[in-house]
Parts: C-alpha cells; structure tokens; sequence
C-alpha cells in the first residue's frame, strides 16, 4: 500500500517503523518531543513512544551527540536531530573526534550505530546560520558515511537504512525539500541502499549531477535545455555523499563526456571538488569539456532577502549546461 | 538546615505586581527616569506587535517577538552608559533600540537585510546572535580588553534560560570570572527554550546559582519589575566599573507569544491560559503604569498622546524600511574581506554579469 | 557569616599522612582489602616508573605518568563492580588496570599501537580520552541508557582540573544531572594542566562546589588518601545505583613528575622542592604503608617480596609488548566501517601491494 | 643581518617583534606564558612582555577562541595558539560561525584582524589526535585565510604578514618542520605576502605542489626523479592555501601538462580535490595526464607506529610523478 505524502511525513514514518520494530532505536534531540521538531518531522511521535523514546534535551549540542555516544556505546541506535545543520558546530568535537572514530579506536569492541539527522539548505527565508550547506565537512572526515535525499520515497528508505546501517551516518534534510512535493510513498518498510545514486534522467550530451534541493534545480535546467536546444542529458542524485557511487558517475561521465555540478554549497572546497578529482582520476580522456561547477558562491549563505541570488538556479545551471555543451 | 536556591537567590523585587513600592528608589530612579521607562516600554510593545502583523503580512520575515519581556530589555539597556557594550540575542530589539540601535536597522534584519546589523556610529551595540551563547564569550573578552586598556566601561551580554546548558555559557563565565572582566551576564529566563522548559533544560530552580560555580555575584530579580531591573543591571553595571568583576543576573520573565513567527506555543503549554494569567497580574507595562498613575504622573490622555506617538513612530520607521533601495545580488560579496581575494572578484563579477542579462533579458521582453 | 566554599567542602580524609585512622572504616575496609590496595599501587607505581624509563630508551613513544597519584587511581577504580564503565583520560592507567585492563595493551597504547585500546572481554574499559573532557558527556549518556534499561549498572568518568574549563564539562554534568543519571564525576585535581596551576584555570578554590550549579551532590576529598577515595567512590557508586544521581568528587592530589615524557615542569614550577615535600609528606603509598605497618600487617620482607613481585609482573608484560607481532600498514583500513567502503578497499590495495614492492626490491638489493 | 635559525625561532621573532611594535597585539593560548609553549615557539616571551601580554588561558577553546573574538574587536590584535590542531573543534563555531563572519556581518563596522597559529601535522610520534591535518575545513569556510609555512624564512615572514592583516588567518604550523631544518632569516622584520606561492624549483615535465611538511618530501622526490630518470619538475610550495596563487599554478600547469598534489590529509575531500578542479577549469586541455594526488588515506591518522606509512613518503610521490608522467 502506498500513500502520498511529503518528504516529512515520509522521513516522520521511517522513525515510526523504526521505533516500533526496534528497542533500541531512541531519538534525541531539541524541541523534538512535545513539540514535534521546528519542523514537525516528528510530530507526535513521542505521544507514541514516550518521554524515553523520543527525548527533548537540553540546549548543548556536544551534550547531545556526546551522551548519545554513550548511548549507542551501551547498545542503543540514537537518531539525533540537529535543529539545523548550522548549529552542529558546538558538537563538530564529538562528531570529528568520536562518533568517526569509536569502531576503529577498539577494533570492532564497540560501534557508534547512531544517525545524526539535520535541516539543511538555503530556501526558505530562514534567518541567519539557518541554511547551511557544509556536507563537505563531513565528507573529508573518515568514518562518517553522509547521505541526503531528495525526495520523499527516498528520504524514507534512505533513512531507514541509515538507522539500520552499523556506522555513523550524517543524514542531511534539505529543508526546501521538505513540503515541496508529494509522491506515492509504501506505508511499509523499504530500505534505499547507502552509496547508490539515483538516475532520474537519461541522456546522452552531459552528466548532471545534485542531490538534496539542487535535484530538482539540475532536473528543471536539464528538462529546459532538452526543449530548448534538444539536448539530453544524464541527470543523477547522488543520494550519498560518502561513499559516492562511483560506478554510476563514471559510467555516465564516459557515455556523456560532459560533466556538470550542482551544490548550495560554496564552490571552494565543496563536494564538487572532490568529484572532479574522482573525475579526473577515472574518465580524465573521455572529457570533451572541463567539468562544470554551478554552486553557492565563497561567501557566507547572504541573509534572505539575497538567497536566491546565493542559490543555483534554473538560469545558471542552463548556461552552465550551454557553456559545457558548446565549449 | 541549609538554605534551598530558591531561599539563597530569592527573586528580588522593587514594584510590586500592583505597583507600589516595595523598597525606596530614592537616589536612583526619578520620576522623569520612570516616565522614560514607561515611553520606551510603550513604544518596545508597538513595535513588537506591528512586526508581528507584518510577518503575517509577508511585509519582513520569520520575527521573534519579545512582547512580556519588555521590562527586562528596556530596564537593562537603560543602565548602561553610552560608551558601554551591549551583546543582544535574535530577540533583544528593545535592548537595542533603547540603547541606540534604530528601528529601521531592526526591521531590514528581519527583512532579510544585512544592513540590520550595523549599528549606530559610536555606538557598540553587536548584531543580533543567533546561535546560542556564542556572543557570551565574545563579552568576556571585550570586557576583559576594556579592563587592560585601563577604560571603565562595561559589557552586557543577553542570554535565555535554554543558553545556559551551552558549553559556551560555562566557558565565557570562567573566563570573566578568572580575569574579573567588566561584564554583565543577564539572563532572560523566560521558562522556555522554544517549548523546552526550564524544568527538562536544567535540574537547578534558578540559574542565578550556577554564579557560585565561578565564585562570582548571582542575583535573581524580577524581570517584569523595571526598577528592580534597572537597578541590579546598574548596580552589576557600576561594580564592574569599579573592578569588581562580573555578574551574573537572572531575571525571571515569560514570553507572552511564539518562539518566533514560525512556531506554535499551543504545541508545549497551554497557551491562552498562561498567556492571560501572565497578561492580567504580571504585566510589566501594566505594572509601571500602575504606579505612574498612583503618583499622579499619568492618565488616559497622556496615555493616548503616548499610543498615538509610537505609532506614528513605528510607521515612520517601516516606511522607511519600505522605501529602503532593494540589495543588489552583488552586494553578498562585500566586506568578505577587507581587499577581495581573486575568487570573490571572480565570482561578483560573474554575479554583476548574470543581473545585467537578466535586465537585459527582461527590457527585450518589455520592448 | 555565610561559610565559604573551602569550608563548606572541606577536604575529607581518613587515613592521615601519618597513616592513622581519622574515621572508622569498619564494614567498608578489611585488612585483605587494604592489603589489596597496597599491592595494587606499588605494581602501578613500579609501572608507571618503569614506563617512563622506557621512554627515554626509545622502547614506547611519549607517555603520561600519574606517579603521586595511585591512591585516586586505584581507590576509585577499586571501587567499581564488574559490570561498571569505566572512562579514563591518557593519564589513568593505574584505574584501568586496577579495572581489569591488561598491562600489555597499556603498554601496546604508548607504545604507538592501536591495540592498546581494546579493553579485556566483558569489561568496560573504554579507550584512554586525548581530547579533553570529551569523555564527560559519553560517561553521562552511557549511565542515562543504563537507567534507561533498568540495569544497576554505574559509570565512572575521569578528567583533570583543567578539563572542567571545557563546555564538555558543564554540558556533561548538566545532562546527567537532569536525566539522573548514575555516573560518578570523578575530577583527580593535580593542580596543574600541563603547567597552567588551578588558580589560573578558575577562580574558585575548589572544583566540588561547581556541583551547586547542578544541584548534584559535590564532594572535595583527599587523594592521596586511598581509605577516603575508596570509600568515598563507593558511596558514590552505590548511590548512583540505587537510583540517587550523579556525584562529582574532586580528589586533590599531586603528580610528582612532568605532564608527559615530553613536557618540562621545571618550566613552570620549583619541581625539585615541590616533588620533595610532597613525596616525604603526602605520599599516598607510603601513607598505606605506615597503616598497615601500624597494624602489623607489612614488613620489609614483605616489602621486598611485593617489589619483586611488581617488577616480575612488569617486565613480562614489557616482554609480551616487545615480541608483539609488528603492525601492517594495512591493517590501518581495518574497523573504520563495519563493511569497507570501495575507497578504502582501494586505498588498503594500494598500501598492500606498495609493501609487496618494498619486501621484494629489499629482497633483491639482498640478494 | 640574519641568523640561522629554526622555524620555532623565526617564529618566534615574528611574534616578538610584533609585540614590541604595535601595542595591540597580544598573544592567548594553553601553556604559552610561563611554559613557553608545548613546542616552546612562545619561550621567553612571557617573560618579556607580561602576564597581560603573553596569556595563559584556561584550558577551553572556545573561550580562547570566543574572548580572543572580542579582544579583536575591541580593537586588539589577537595572535591566538591553538595547542594542536586536532583540539580547534571544541571552538569551531567560533571559528565558522564568527571569527570568519563578524567582518561581513557587520558590513566592515567591525574586524576580527585575529591569527590563529596551530601545529598541525603527523610524523613526530605524537598521541592520537596531535597529528591531524584537516586545512580543507578552513579553506571551505569563507572569510578566513588559510597559510601554511614550510620554512623558517617563510615562517617569520608569514606569520608577520598574517598578524598584519586586516583579517583572520589561521596559521597551520607544521610540526615535523619545526625543528627539521635551520636556515639564513633576516633578524629585522620583513613580510613573505599571503597568496603567494613559492616557486623552489623549475622543470619541464611536471608541475608538483605541496605545502607544510610535505614540501620536502615533494622536492626530494622531484630530485629523485630528475636523477634517476631525467625529468624535471617545479616544485612548488603553494604557502597560502586560501586564497591560492591562481597564476602560479596556471603558468607552471600550462607549461608542463602535468601535475602532482601531494598532502598529508585525507585524500577523500583534502585540498588537493579544489587544486584539481582549478586546473579542471583552467588548464583542462593543457593536461596530458590526470592530476596525480599522493595525500594522507582515507582513514584517522593512525598511531604513531603507522604514520610512516599513512603519510607521503618519497617513494610515493616518486611512484605519482612516475605514473603521471608515462601515463
Ligand atoms: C547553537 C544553537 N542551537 C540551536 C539553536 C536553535 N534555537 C534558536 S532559539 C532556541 C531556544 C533558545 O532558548 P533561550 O536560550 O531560553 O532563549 P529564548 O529564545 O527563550 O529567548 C533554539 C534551540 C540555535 N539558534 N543555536
Ligand atoms: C581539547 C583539548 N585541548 C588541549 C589539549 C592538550 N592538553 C593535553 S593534557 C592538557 C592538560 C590537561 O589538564 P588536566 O585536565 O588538569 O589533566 P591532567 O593532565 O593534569 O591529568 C592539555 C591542555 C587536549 N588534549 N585536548
Ligand atoms: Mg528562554
Ligand atoms: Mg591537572
């Protein structure tokens, strides 16, 4: 049975299922409880499952993921929620130093199975510092796998399988994505593997790749470019970040010979970095064209009333397509 | 037996819920001082409710009301000496604009306008914080740099209740306490961290105690009595002037509306209830008026010529905000550095570029 | 007049540095106990010297002593059931091996190996904590699922005086003492962190009273006095157990030599006359000795023997470290993920087959 | 005049002379005063200018990080340590949230002109987390500069640089160098200017940069090569990373058609993958290889008796230029 829903009801149903099924699985978080999270995600969850299942903490993010550490140590999956991905920093110790290394340090003796969900993104006239897009931190840390969906169907199954994963997992939410769009969702439990991209389009003229709210930015770029100038092209979510589907990016890049980029992030030194290298190593001969970059520029996320202006749109990504194309 | 917290740090008061006296303010508060009180209170609460209309009306963004909490901003910002320095969190407008900041800066940030950061020339009044106690440091160390260099001047950093389970909270009043930096921490504690009471956010019934961990002052006031406010803020004030070191000051108050715009207080607590217990006994306007009134100082009419000022006050200054010359998309990549690096320039230019098209996209279409 | 802090946490003690019992300690200490005490400390005192020896030779790599401090180390850790968790910092290998951890992997540990880290099978002993206070907030949310679960099960956190300037600190106290949570803080206060002494860290005299900002119980007790670190810890665990909350016990004690192999107290303090007072009047071995003397429970002989003893016990374990298989460079992709992701196969590839080619061209330059 | 000299003496006379000259600096971190420094870079310095200007703080990073913010804009100069650079994320939000911001945010009302020195690097047998090299998180926060000195004549002149520049700087000292190789420093004040690489030596075949420690295994490499094989190479010492010399790189890529990043992070998100997508976007069709990384794995710095291995080693990047240039 499926129904439709959006991408917080759907992420809202995979905590559902999860706390259900399994003891374990415990979330924590701030104002996640009572109030259902700033944005709802999960809402009424703790009428379900109680103040020890679906905890409200105190303001300390160290505190939260730390103790959470102690948690998973003792055998419990931890779903922490970030309020937003901005405000993870006061915790970046523990996620840097611990949650990453705990496995490795004692050899398998313990493992930190915990999910560290988050808001994050530019798009909704947040406030300052609420619109982040730093993924690529979490990127260059080893022991950490990072994972962001893009739509409904996949933030639910994706985020099952992150509860369910052994390790770590930083499971990032873009918040313009979260009430965007509604699509047939299974009521039952799937999971959508870690590490595999998804192909939303085929083609044969470039390579776009996005995840998050940037998915529907490339697909509506590459779909105007197709009606345009009837280009095609390959367009992938790339669902998570690390570890990245190679086979897929290089298998498209090769087919294509064209490549192009698309994240919130700031270009220097985000994820389209490291895929340009991933590029490089691979399929540098297949390239008819240097890989395109269509990003948030190297300057703070500006304050609202400048957002869109930050954000790729429709209209960069076009050119940038163009650009690649006719170069 | 020993003393509980609550019995050590008793919350002090000076007016009393009805208005009367409870202590002399001989010496510290004239009439004139509480008439000022009473106009800024006033003009904090209009303010307040037109931004809260005008986020409804799409007219700026997701806003953070402070209305209930008049009391402890207006009170704090007014016992500070002009060449002072004042830390505000996203909800401490009053505390600005009573201690400098105008209005229109206040309405463009919550428009979405960087130009709402910038404070008054001369005055040191630091953009509003909007991740949790990180400004509390930066006060400990401004206060810290006030005291090597000799100055009397002092800082005051606002903070809520939920704030103080920061590691920063903890970290900034070591420093304070350790280099017996000029600095005033004040508290807020309105009971909620967005709908987090203070019961799930701390074991402690006050947060004036936590002083004792960093052998400074504690004092829990009544944060919707303004003389008590006003006082213990210039008292803390003075005494760090006099290089006696912080203090750390809880004033206790309530929020009568949402955590922000964008939040639903009927979610955590029974709102309308509170909301109108608080409203009729413990209102800080309210409060004053009572015993302006009670000493022949005010009436309906001044009352009406007061409503009727900060009005026309407010709308002035949203005007303003209206007519203020939209942002350029170039201008996010100002101030970055002090001399733009190549990639900044790179991508501005890139950035002029694209408007210009669009322009010129848009007037081919026109024409 | 109000108490001050020093009063109101006065240092408890048992034993004096004399040797003679201030309290009773019936019911809680046997003579097989703290004979058991004693033997514990001279082998952790013989190690931790012999340690640092090898150090100096090249045999390990930097290493941290505790010389000075065995009686916190021991007591606390002697103190502990089977099932407890255990949270030591890179100075506290006496509490881990008084635990249960083995002599090898504290020597694997300094030695440069990974292996050091694992601890003993069906005890939880978690790896030593470089960054400071880190383990606070772990040790909290560890003793918070333990109650979660319904288990008597107690944690034991340890940390410096200078890691209660961190926010880990204070956001690891906080937590556990809203949720409850049966953990034991146990702060060994040496006085110094590397070479910044208390009175620089904060300005209060003592680190129990930082417990008030909890509303947890804190107590100051003498470290180098086994019988009241033992004792006290006990209490502490036992209260934790039955569902009574966290403590924070600050035992003040003193460590004899540098902060690590490559540190210089010299730098800092009058290390040589320092060292002598402390170790002709507070020695906390010595201390246990002069008891169990008094009560003709030790001896020369015996003395000797348990030299012998310790010395027997540590160069095996030197030997167990110095003849462990060598590590693989490979071996550095192990654990990082339950299943290998594709770059780390890849990476792991690499390295094996780079060592491949070194073994073969030093084969042919051999050959 | 000059004097031979260590990294840790220039170093140290940039600090010195500073604090004689400009009233407004002053230096705050753990151990510096009365210690001297765990690696003795403030030794003495204490001494000379006083407990207010030469500071022991307490031991928490932000604090340090957080009080030095307001020194700086108080009109001070904050030259802050931070004792190792695995121990910065305690004050992270600091960092990302406000050091690199405050500028910006108040639209040049204010300027937070602080540096922030921390040894970084492995290959001194140091404890876990004393050997981290995490640059790339600097580089992608916009608003910082990020400098990296390979030599005591850089060093001096660097840090001089930094501390004179109108904004933050963090300055990664690499650990392995301090004490490896003594040089000709002038004793007067001279600035080396931020965003300028060092050009050590030219060569045809190959384009190789480095920076910090790994400067010298570059060289050593490039000179193995050239004896054993006859290639030439430049080799060269990018110094600041953030903004890198853009030209530099241009020239000598375009020149020799190949090229090589070697550092000691992790590969997977390091600074070599925003150099590659540079000459991805610049000199795409000048290359006759792919960009080679030779960089620290994917994996925490191991324990010390594996950091030889984990680390660029000139074998390594021997093999790298090797492979790059009879790709
Ligand atoms: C580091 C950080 N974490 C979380 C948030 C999200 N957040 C914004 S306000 C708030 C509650 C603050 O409560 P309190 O300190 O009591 O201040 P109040 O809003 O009541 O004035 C939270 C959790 C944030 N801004 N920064
Ligand atoms: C977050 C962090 N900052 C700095 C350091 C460097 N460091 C190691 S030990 C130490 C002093 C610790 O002092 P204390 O907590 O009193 O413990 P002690 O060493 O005296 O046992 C410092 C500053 C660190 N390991 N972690
Ligand atoms: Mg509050
Ligand atoms: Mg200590």
């Amino acid at each position: 049975m499926t129904a439709k829903m959006t991408m917080v009801q759907a992420l809202q149903q995979a905590m559902e299922l999860k706390l259900k099924e399994d003891d374990r699985v415990i979330l924590m978080g701030e104002d996640i409880g009572l109030n259902g999270g700033v944005f709802r995600v999960t809402d009424g969850l703790q009428a379900k499952f109680g103040e020890d299942r679906v905890i409200d903490t105190p303001l300390a993010e160290s505190g939260i993921v730390g103790t959470a550490v102690g948690m998973a140590l003792n055998g419990m999956i931890p779903v922490v929620e970030i309020q937003f991905l901005g405000f993870i920093y006061p915790g970046f110790e523990q996620v840097v130093s611990h949650v990453s290394r705990l496995r490795a340090r004692t050899q398998g003796r313990y493992q930190v199975p915990m999910v560290i969900r988050t808001p994050y993104g530019a798009g909704i006239r947040g406030p300052e510092l609420h619109s982040e897009s730093v993924e690529s931190f979490f990127v260059h840390v080893p022991g950490l796998k990072v994972v962001v969906p893009s739509t409904p169907y996949d933030a639910k199954g994706l985020l099952i399988a992150a509860i369910e994963d052994p390790d770590p997992v930083i499971f990032l939410e873009p918040t313009s994505m979260y009430r965007a769009l509604k699509e047939e969702v299974p009521e039952d439990k799937y999971t959508v593997p870690l590490g595999k991209a998804r192909v939303i389009e085929e083609g044969e003229d470039i390579s776009i790749f996005a995840w998050g709210a940037m998915v529907q930015v490339a697909l509506q770029a590459a779909r105007k470019m197709k009606e345009q100038r009837g280009w095609t092209a390959d367009v992938i979510d790339l669902r998570t970040l690390y570890p990245f589907d190679r086979d897929t990016i290089k298998a498209s890049v090769e087919k294509t010979g064209r490549a192009l980029i698309v994240h919130e992030a700031h270009r220097t030194g985000g994820m389209g970095a490291e895929l340009i290298s991933f590029i490089n190593d691979e399929s540098l001969f297949y390239l008819k064209a240097p890989v395109a970059r269509v990003t948030g520029y190297d300057v703070p996320v500006p304050f609202f009333s400048l957002e869109d202006d930050y954000l790729p749109t429709v209209e960069r990504v076009s050119r940038g397509i163009e650009q690649t194309i006719t170069y | 037996m020993r003393k509980s917290m609550e019995e050590q740090f008793p919350v002090r008061q000076i007016l009393s819920p009805e208005g009367k006296l409870i202590e002399s303010v001989d010496g510290w508060i004239d009439d004139e001082l509480a008439l000022d009180m009473y106009e800024k209170m006033v003009i904090n609460r209009t303010f307040d409710r037109k931004s809260v209309t005008m986020q409804r009306q799409g007219r700026i963004g997701t806003y953070a009301p402070f209305e209930g909490q008049e009391a402890t901003q207006v009170g704090s910002a007014m016992a500070l000496d002009d060449q002072d320095w004042l830390f505000p969190t996203y909800r401490d407008h009053a505390a600005m604009m009573t201690f400098g900041q105008s209005i229109l800066r206040v309405l463009l940030y919550w428009k979405g306008r960087i130009e709402g950061c910038v404070p008054p020339e001369g005055k040191h009044i630091l953009p509003p914080y909007v991740p949790i106690a990180t400004q509390i440091p930066h006060a400990a160390g401004v206060a810290w740099s006030s005291k090597m260099k000799g100055e009397a001047v002092a800082s005051i950093v606002y903070f809520g209740d939920g704030a103080t389970s920061e590691g920063d909270f903890h970290e900034g009043l070591n420093f304070a306490s350790v280099y017996n930096a000029p600095v005033v921490f004040f508290c807020q504690n309105n009971g909620y961290a967005i709908s987090v009471p203070m019961s799930r956010q701390m074991k402690t019934k006050t947060i004036a105690q936590k002083a004792l961990a960093y052998d400074i002052e504690g004092i829990r006031i009544d944060g919707n009595d303004i003389f008590a406010v006003y006082l213990h803020t210039r008292q803390a004030v003075e005494k760090a002037k006099r290089g006696e070191g912080p203090t750390l000051i809880e004033a206790v108050t309530y929020r009568y509306g949402a955590h922000t715009t964008a939040d639903d207080p009927r979610k955590y607590r029974e709102q309308e209830k509170e909301e109108k217990i608080r409203r009729e006994k413990y209102d800080p306007v309210d409060r004053l008026r009572r015993y302006l009134e009670s000493k022949g100082l005010w009436d309906d009419e001044k009352e009406q010529a007061l409503v009727q000022k900060a009005e026309t006050i407010i709308n002035q200054a949203v005007k303003e905000m209206e007519s203020y010359p939209a942002p350029q998309p170039e201008d996010m990549f100002e101030h970055i550095f002090a001399e733009k690096t190549w990639n900044i320039k790179e991508q501005q230019q890139q950035v002029a570029e694209e408007s210009d098209r669009q322009r010129k996209s848009v007037q081919k279409e026109l024409a």
